[in-house]
């Protein structure tokens, strides 16, 4: 029993929080909403300097081999700097998903899981619980759901639609295509197993991007209670201002365990992976919420601005909400769970 | 206690549903955070104006129909019922409005509430200055007087619908060695006289909402004074009072949109249920949102019998805001996916104005006075309790 | 349109609160909790001298007939109280029940409410939907249900069994009892009437005494928050316990207006009165766990001692809590009246 | 990171299981808080003393089994499933114990430890005094010394278990020209000592869960100083550190409250669900308890490998006196009509333990630094926000 990262773990976190307060800053958020497609071209390059778009392809195809683990602590530090674009999807639903394929599909997996690997190729995943794709504007690679059924259809067979969110890095489109054999990667019966592991992977992602950003919520809004004054004091030395802040860092504290214990049931393969999923997005959801209500409140009238970066993360945070479930199916999932005939409960069941 | 309306109130409630039917545009206005959405809320200002429906509230000399309070929300009910466009001139009508006719002169009278009413000048609020915010003692806005003038020279920030307005209204410190409350007087100012700078601040739906105002020796007659020089603290709090009382924020505005969440919810109902806070939230914004039109009732039944507004307000601006907040928030949790998008979005279902309405929800709590100001006023001044 | 009391109203829950201030002290509510009986025998000749029990009974009983508007206030006012006993059941539910019977049993009204009206008699109330009889020990008839049906039973005809509550002050009796032919005043379908008219009234009067324990605990502690010291001030002085006693001041504040029209319709015989009961009933039960939750906090340790008297009004609100339906009973009720196919709400629906 | 148990831990966790299933008493003792209940605990004490239980986390050499805090975790899983007694001694075991071993002499040890462990000598705490609450360093008390001697004068307040302990620890002011948190000592009192007086104090459910201790002219060694003179403000924060950790708030405690909430909801399941907040309210139980162990499997993991509890631990309190709170609350609303009724009521069907819970959840924001002070920590030496 031994409930720590390792220090590869942690070292690797560091590395890519510091590449990405050096190169996502909200200056340059604010300078991607402003152009078509709100990406710029240089940076997923740069994601797959660092190893980022390889970390969970199998080694056999040109990848790092890691697992959901070892990708959540990179997923919170993506949610952190609001890092606009689809790379957590890629590492913990894409990849995995075409991995997953059977052995009909080396040839497909051949062809597309090296391109990933070392960044010329990007994926979207248009999951049947999800209402849009995220990215398919950017992706060159189109896994598609038809019945239950997998499709891998390449960019130029599709037709996309955009829909505008209210978070301006969030690009959301509707995909028009046509499903085929030559398309189909599995059929509905593997599919059914395929979609739900992906769904509890993109769960998990959702999850630790919204964690990141509860806690960047907290920690700009911290920051802006010493700048802040009123009656001729910082707002951070009020105590309703402290206690608001307070009750996010309670929040998002008790957020995390079960969001790496959700990652490590996913990379374990363990029975309790959907429950764990669901308990980490529901926590997660509800500390973004948090942070983004008391984070405003403690900002003042500034809270409710343009200018002001919370609303980079604010936004972020409400806009992923609903991704991979929102509360209602999250919920409905641990009721089942915990009201189960024999479910296991009580001191000593959790591990 | 009588709960029924009486036969006048009855007929005043027909008249103001029949004419709002046949004058309320059948298309949504602009924002009025836009320049096009502006014009069209000024243009719909005149024409309640020409109704008479303007400001009924004002007396009939001034253009107004002299309602009572229950006759106000009678009005409010059905403007809101209607879907009226929202009022742009806000400012004018319920603070400065009242305002004037308790501190103005005739001359003032005269000048300002016949193109108030019409639209045709529509009033910024100037409370706030920079690091101020909801410490509204904290004026440093200075206004010397020269002869029959004032020289403005400072800042003023949030000013709501500063960025179209033709005017604002606001304290200034008129007398330099005075600190807090004292030596403020109560000046009203063209937004297009020299050295005036209006730069508007985006909010977070991008719109310019409010502005913040400079003052660069701002030549001002004495004339605009309000109230007397350094009465200004005076002249704002009834000002403000008005504010965080319960002319602005009418109760129908808050049973609309709990109608409209009700409607929202059982179009989702199967879906909405697999989240049992969902049905909680609606239930409890029907109730609260009833509860809020009681308080009102309740007090405007007093005020009209001789009662006073007291710091249990304070306890009104913490209820709409939490509960227009967590309407909003129920509304989005019914939404799903849907919730994120704008309503141009193709894949956008139903989705109606409730993402506008949430992001505007998140102000509630911070503008007219933080809650957590409110809070201290309830605790200190309602409740008594010991000053820190 | 008018939702303000008028002058006498007013006074004379000004007269009862006065008495009661003087009469029903913390002390004296300990005192009777280590008797027998919980009750003193001087105060409800007390009680009707004030004329308090024969508020609601009709003139032509001997009574004052006054309504459940008029009884409101001062029901609010015999919660602030704490005033132990059933005062407020009485003139809200039982007497109400009685008069409501229908001609046949005339002779059993003209026996009984001039009686009660007097203070010669005490009448408890078995309500089908109520767990427990709460002082039948002090009654002299009993109104018990059967099947639906309504019955009157003289005290010598029943059984009791003490069951202890947290509140000492609360004396409650499970009833062994036998129905018959002499003993019914209503058959079921009348009773079904009855008795749903009973429970609205019931939860109004709950309703009130729970709201004025509400107030009352919110006046304690703030009282109390000028005595209790931290780090050498007045912990009222510090704002998170200021904030915490708004909130309940603000929920206080709102519980008010639903009760008076809940009042106000039962009175008139509105068809909104169950939803408005219902939603009296909600908010002053929230109203009460929000008043004990932060009043105890406020108070610090010496909120959870016996010396305190918080406790006296913290124990009868949690203790009342479930009496004439619990939160589930009223929540069902309060969304089907406001799920029903055209229901009549937004603006201009209240009155 | 990996989060199955060894085959050692399997191991220890069925030896515990076996020896609580032989020796748990079949009857539940009364209350602690009572005389009779109190010798009952302390019998109990012996006896898991016997077993080599009692203090699973102290040295082999002091009785106790060198524990890591993986097993101490296991061990409280199975003493919580098992429905053994409450741990009367928990003061000495968890605060002082520990604080001995830190701070003792060879002496102390020798003289304190065997007697804690077998229940023979049971602490009480003596730290708030009157008028001081959660503001520990407000320490009135004095001790003075005289030769080899202190005399202590003053009054401790909350002082748990006292009425029926034998000893108290504390700190006392021993520099009389010294504030707050300087010139304090810690020292260990016996009880029946000439001088002392202890005046119980009724808590909610009437019985004596704390006392006030009286002090007049007490007459102490000064071997019994703890850490050294003046030196007592580290000594009571290395205690209060346990006490704000995670040693006395075991997870396993609220991981079965939990559970029984959730058999509760679904022997109640129609009539609870009439109330939706119920069903959420029990989901919100189970979670939060998992949350609550997975973040003391993290910590206990991190302080295995050498780290350090810091000001998180403030989240840890709130966390879990809230839980407790709010899970009692959810068991209360399930009970409905019987929710007020003590076990002992004829009609009080299926209510256990629930009402006793709810009274002593109260305190649970209360006790160990209220969660206001919590509060304070955490966002100035967590989030380091500025202070006041």
């Amino acid at each position: 029993m031994d409930f720590t990262f390792n220090d590869d773990q942690l070292m690797f976190r560091d590395s890519v929080k510091a590449f990405l307060t050096n190169e996502m800053t909200p200056e340059h958020i604010r300078s991607l909403w402003d152009t078509d497609s709100g990406r710029s071209p240089e940076f997923w390059p740069k994601l797959a300097e660092l190893g980022l778009t390889a970390m969970t392809v199998p080694e056999q195809y040109g990848g790092l081999g890691m697992n959901a683990l070892d990708f959540v602590l990179l997923a919170q530090e993506c949610g952190y700097a609001a890092m606009p674009g689809v790379l957590v999807e890629t590492a913990l639903v894409a990849i995995p998903l075409i991995a997953e394929l059977d052995d009909a599909h080396e040839g497909f997996k051949q062809d597309w899981l090296p391109q990933i690997a070392e960044g010329s190729a990007r994926v979207a995943v248009a999951h049947p619980d999800n209402l849009l794709v995220a990215d398919a504007h950017m992706a060159d690679l189109l896994l598609l759901a038809h019945n239950g059924e997998v499709h891998g259809v390449p960019a130029v067979d599709v037709t996309l639609e955009a829909n505008p969110s209210v978070d301006p890095s969030r690009r959301l489109f509707s995909v028009q295509w046509t499903p085929s054999d030559a398309t189909k990667l599995a059929d509905a019966e593997t599919g059914a197993l395929l979609w739900q592991n992906a769904f509890n992977r993109g769960a998990l992602g959702v999850a630790a991007q919204q964690l990141g950003l509860a806690k960047r919520m907290m920690d700009v809004t911290v920051d802006y209670t010493y700048e802040r004054k009123q009656f001729g004091k910082p707002v951070g030395s009020f105590q309703a201002v402290k206690h608001m802040m307070a009750d996010v860092a309670v929040k998002v504290e008790f957020a995390r365990p079960p969001l790496i214990k959700a990652a490590y049931d996913i990379a374990n393969g363990e029975a309790s992976a959907a429950l764990a999923v669901s308990h980490a997005k529901l926590v997660a959801s509800e500390a973004v919420r948090a942070a983004a209500k008391n984070g405003i409140q403690a900002h003042g009238a500034m809270g409710y601005t343009w200018e002001v970066d919370l609303q980079i993360f604010m936004k972020a945070g409400w806009a992923m909400d609903a991704s991979y479930g929102d509360q209602g199916t999250h919920k409905v999932r641990i009721k089942s769970a915990i009201l189960a005939e024999g479910a296991a409960l009580g001191a000593g069941a959790s591990f | 206690m009588d709960l029924n309306y009486t036969q006048e109130q009855q007929a005043f409630r027909a008249e103001v549903r029949q004419w709002l039917e046949a004058n309320v545009p059948s298309e949504p206005l602009a924002s009025f955070d836009t320049a096009e959405g502006f014009a069209q809320h000024r243009e719909w200002e005149a024409k309640l104006n020409e109704g008479r429906w303007g400001m009924v509230t004002w007396p009939q000399e001034l253009g107004g129909r002299g309602c009572d309070l229950i006759q106000w929300l009678i009005f409010e009910e059905e403007y809101y019922r209607s879907g009226a466009p929202m009022r742009v001139n806000q400012n004018g009508i319920f603070l400065l409005g009242p305002t004037l006719m308790e501190y103005g002169t005739e001359a003032h009278k005269a000048r300002f509430l016949p193109k108030m009413a019409t639209g045709e000048e529509v009033w910024a609020q100037g409370w706030s200055e920079p690091g101020a915010g909801s410490d509204m003692a904290a004026i440093r806005s200075k206004a010397e007087r020269q002869g029959d003038h004032y020289i403005i020279n400072g800042q003023k920030t949030w000013s709501t619908r500063a960025v179209w307005a033709d005017w604002t209204f606001g304290i200034f410190r008129t007398d330099p060695d005075s600190s807090r409350h004292k030596g403020l007087t109560f000046i009203l100012v063209p937004l297009d006289a020299p050295g005036v700078t209006v730069q508007p601040i985006p909010q977070l739906d991008g719109l310019p909402g409010f502005a913040e105002i400079f003052f660069d020796n701002v030549k001002v007659p004495v004339e605009n004074v309000l109230g007397g020089e350094n009465n200004g603290w005076n002249v704002a709090m009834s000002t403000a009072g008005f504010e965080r009382g319960l002319m602005l924020r009418s109760p129908a505005r808050f049973q609309e949109t709990a109608r409209r969440l009700v409607e929202l919810y059982k179009a989702n109902q199967e879906s909405a249920d697999r989240d049992p806070a969902i049905g909680e939230a609606v239930m409890r914004a029907y109730l609260d949102a009833e509860a809020y039109t009681q308080s009102t009732y309740m007090t405007a039944s007093r005020l009209i019998k001789g009662g006073k507004i007291g710091p249990e307000s304070s306890t009104n601006k913490i209820f709409w805001s939490e509960l227009d907040q967590s309407m909003h928030q129920a509304a989005m949790s019914i939404l799903g996916a849907c919730a994120e998008l704008w309503p141009h979005a193709p894949a956008a279902q139903g989705v109606g104005k409730w993402l506008d309405g949430f992001l505007f929800a998140q102000a509630g709590p911070i503008y007219a006075g933080t809650n957590e100001i409110q809070r201290n006023i309830i605790a200190e001044r309602m409740l008594g309790m010991p000053r820190a």
